[in-house]
């Protein structure tokens, strides 16, 4: 049954990807990346799980912590010059 | 079959190596460059912990109860070089933001140009 | 009998979280835009990231594990919003226009 | 209350976070436990941190009042979303909009903010002082969030922080 | 079943890779690297390396990617076309793949007990970890206490690192208004960052400190306590964040960090034993293997936090500083 939530999990990830591949702005990129953490911290919380060992929950943990951070660091770190890439302020519609 | 699936994750582990080797030798961007070192080098790892995967064990924390456990020497190795990785990542980009200041670009095709022309 | 109940209610959380997690994924595909895309992030912060660790808390019971689990789950909690809300707020910054319904309601 | 009051309640929550965590109690490891909070209390201090919003005690029983009625929220508008994303016609009408935040506290704005955000269908764009730009999924989205429900139980629960 | 994910997780790797090398826009190409290092980080906790799944993420999914971007953001965005066709690149790179395929046919299966690897020093450390060094984490006890000297190395390598990004990129900050696009209202992530900030710290000093009992030890806490810092600059300002740790702080808590390592080496060196031998260090030699092991946690702990806070600050000051580049 575990499996069966790993594998919805992986095919999340993989249209995480499919929209990290599409973008089209950079924002949209951020989106998925983002996205793909929540998805990878569930991933690894279920399978602790899985292998019987659920007291690796630290891993998620940390997982959280930094996916937020970066998250935020990339938005902060990155834009701060407002050197943005021309796909990115157009309308952003596909 | 199991001769297939039995050398697999080396099989793309090699796949992933060569994406990465092949950025560094076709792309004349340096960022470029350094992100398929990065690609590299997660391949590198990703070949030492699979040889240290035992089927059926567990990852090597002592328990009372378990007996099977995957070998932890690959995994002392990969800890320390990731964090090396990462100190050695931040100097190649730091000499890239030098390059940029100092040729003003980072592509290496136009940076042998401009040392040609001195 | 009562281990049974709790496990059958944890396989439905676990695979409620799971179809969210998809639903969410499946749309932010499908939407047109950046903005829109947010909303189906959301649902797979919060239905989907929930209900598979409440699922996962039936599963561990009373102990250190659960405490783990519901931490994690505050943390997301805190986390999703603020950096959905970060991310809107550059975009919107960077003058990315959002697709807006033009019609008259 | 007092700084070294907030101080103090901080240091106990970590404390007990650390225990909640560790798992494992030997006198030695509460020794370390009370060392590492004393340590990130004293950082906290430093980086001058300790005030009201530092105190993550909200566990005031209107607050768990207000978490629950949010998170009938958050469903409803899950399955509201999903009905949507999953429906061939795509049925959306994006809008943005302004609404305004009747809360006094910085705390009680980034918690309406939050909860905006934190239900699908509605994400916070933009907080300046009290005037929120949103933008919506739907137009329906948009008039349950103007009618202003949550606002009002935001401010309701800001009086306990 | 685990062979599914990890046969997935691989496939979304190569998927990942490939699409790296196609794409044009280097901050593309940079926010894909941090997926594929995401990637990487779950394929680690399949293949049971829960130490190296820890490190990974901090590290790959984190730090590694704000470099990358800070890097794009002080040169260039685009990537110019390569003046000469791939072909030589493409011919190589395949040799090369086919020759390293042909060289992994005579390599033990994936995953099999019997391979070579498994039966040297491998079946020691884990049988005699619990009684000579009393730890349960093995990689633990490996990387602190077997294999003490190559982690010293480690982290010299480390500090040498730092010391070359602080001397290529400078560490004075100048003040700067911060104009353009990005959250420039910050009041949300302010109130998230004080709840976080402490949460974070505690959090990186509980990995350190049970390193012995499951995933973490002084590397993964040092980046998580960075990280924590890193939370606080980029909602305080990095000038706040530098009148809480100031940059002199940060090179002596490098210092210190190595020194401690090296300290603990050369005790047990006056106390009777070779260098890194902890059993002298205490009476009864597993206190002592456990005593040297807590101090050369902290040691590398300080270290890779510090240096890892320098790099960041380096890279960041350098952001203001030239603003008429552009």
């Amino acid at each position: 049954m575990y499996i069966a939530v790993t594998i919805a999990i992986l095919i999340a990830i993989a249209l995480g990807l499919v929209r990290a591949f599409r973008g089209p702005t950079l924002y949209d990129r951020i989106m998925a990346g983002n996205m793909i953490g929540t998805l990878t911290v569930l991933m690894v919380a279920v399978l602790g799980f899985m292998t019987g060992r659920p007291e690796f929950l630290d891993i998620a943990l940390v997982y959280v912590l930094i996916s937020f951070v970066s998250t935020i660091a990339v938005l902060r770190v990155y834009i701060i010059r407002g050197t943005m890439d021309s796909s990115s302020t157009g309308s952003g519609k596909e | 079959m199991s001769e297939l699936l039995g050398h697999f994750n080396y099989w793309i582990v090699i796949i992933l190596m060569m994406t990465g080797f092949y950025i560094v030798i076709a792309r004349p961007n340096l960022i470029k460059k350094i992100i398929g070192l990065f690609i590299f080098q997660t391949s590198v790892f990703i070949l030492f912990i699979s040889m240290a995967k035992i089927e059926g064990g567990t990852a090597p924390i002592i328990e009372e109860g378990i007996s099977v456990y995957s070998n932890p020497l690959p995994h002392v190795l990969i800890l320390t070089a990731i964090v090396v990785s990462l100190a050695t990542t931040a100097l190649g980009l730091a000499l890239v933001v030098r390059i940029r200041e100092a040729y003003g670009t980072i592509n290496e095709d136009d940076i042998h140009v401009q040392d040609e022309e001195d | 009998m009562m281990d049974t109940v709790l496990d059958v209610l944890s396989w439905i959380f676990l695979l409620g979280g799971a179809i969210f997690l998809l639903v969410g994924a499946i749309g932010a595909l499908r939407f047109p835009d950046f903005y829109t895309r947010l909303h189906a992030v959301s649902v797979c912060d919060t239905m989907g990231a929930g209900l598979v660790l409440v699922g996962l808390m039936l599963q561990g019971g009373l102990s250190l594990v659960t405490v783990k689990l519901l931490l994690m789950f505050y943390f997301m909690m805190f986390t999703g919003p603020t950096a959905v809300h970060a991310l809107a707020e550059a975009a919107m910054q960077s003058k990315l226009k959002p697709v807006v319904d033009e019609r008259e309601p | 209350m007092s700084k070294l009051q907030h101080a103090i309640n901080l240091g106990l929550f970590l404390f007990a976070l650390w225990v909640l965590l560790s798992g494992h109690y030997t006198p030695l490891m509460l020794l370390f436990g009370v060392l590492s909070t004393l340590f990130v209390v004293f950082l906290a201090t430093r980086a001058d941190l300790i005030d009201r919003e530092t105190q993550p005690i909200l566990i005031k029983l209107s607050v768990l009042f207000y978490w629950v009625w949010l998170g009938r929220e958050i469903i409803k508008s899950n399955i509201d979303v999903t009905r949507r994303i999953l429906s061939p016609g795509l049925p959306i009408s994006p809008t943005v909009f302004t609404v305004r935040a009747g809360q006094k506290t910085e705390l009680g704005r980034v918690t309406y903010a939050n909860s905006i955000t934190l239900v699908p269908g509605t994400v916070t764009m933009d907080v300046d002082k009290d005037v929120f730009t949103v933008h919506a999924l739907t137009r329906e989205a948009a008039a349950d969030l103007k009618r202003g429900e949550m606002n009002r139980r935001v401010c309701n629960v800001e009086i306990v922080f | 079943m685990e062979h599914l994910v990890d046969i997935v997780l691989l496939g979304l790797l190569m998927i990942t890779g490939f699409a790296i090398v196609r794409m044009r826009s280097l901050l593309a190409a940079a926010m894909l690297t941090s997926i594929y290092s995401l990637l990487s980080a779950s394929l680690f906790v399949v293949l049971d390396a829960v130490d190296v799944a820890l490190t990974e993420a901090a590290i790959g999914a984190g730090i590694s990617t704000i470099l990358l971007l800070a890097t794009v953001a002080l040169t260039t965005d685009e990537e110019k076309a390569p003046r000469h066709t791939p072909l030589l690149p493409l011919v190589v790179v395949i040799a090369t793949g086919a020759a390293l395929i042909y060289g992994t046919l005579d390599m033990p299966h994936y995953g099999d007990p019997a391979a070579p690897i498994h039966q040297y020093v491998a079946p020691t450390y884990l049988h005699d970890t619990p009684g000579v060094i009393g730890v349960p984490n093995v990689v633990t006890s490996v990387l602190a206490s077997y294999r003490g000297y190559d982690t010293l190395g480690e982290v010299t390598v480390i500090f040498t690192a730092g010391v070359g990004v602080m001397v290529l990129l400078g560490y004075r900050l100048r003040r700067c208004n911060i104009t353009g696009p990005g959250i420039r209202n910050l009041i949300v992530l302010r109130v998230i960052a004080k709840l976080f900030f402490p949460l974070i710290l505690l959090f990186a000093l509980y990995v350190l400190l049970h390193g012995d009992y499951g995933p973490g030890g002084g590397f993964q806490a040092g980046v998580v306590f960075a990280t924590g810092f890193i939370l606080y600059a980029l909602a305080f300002g990095l000038g706040n964040a530098q009148r809480l740790i100031p940059r002199k702080l940060l090179r002596i808590m490098v210092a210190v960090g190595m020194l401690i390592y090296a300290a603990v080496g050369i005790e047990s060196m006056l106390l009777g034993g070779k260098f890194l031998e902890y059993r002298v260090l205490a009476d009864d030699p597993v206190t002592g293997q456990r005593l040297g092991i807590m101090l050369i946690e902290l040691g590398v702990g300080i270290a890779v936090a510090s240096v890892v806070l320098i790099i960041y600050y380096a890279f960041v000051s350098r952001h203001c500083q030239a603003p008429e580049d552009m």
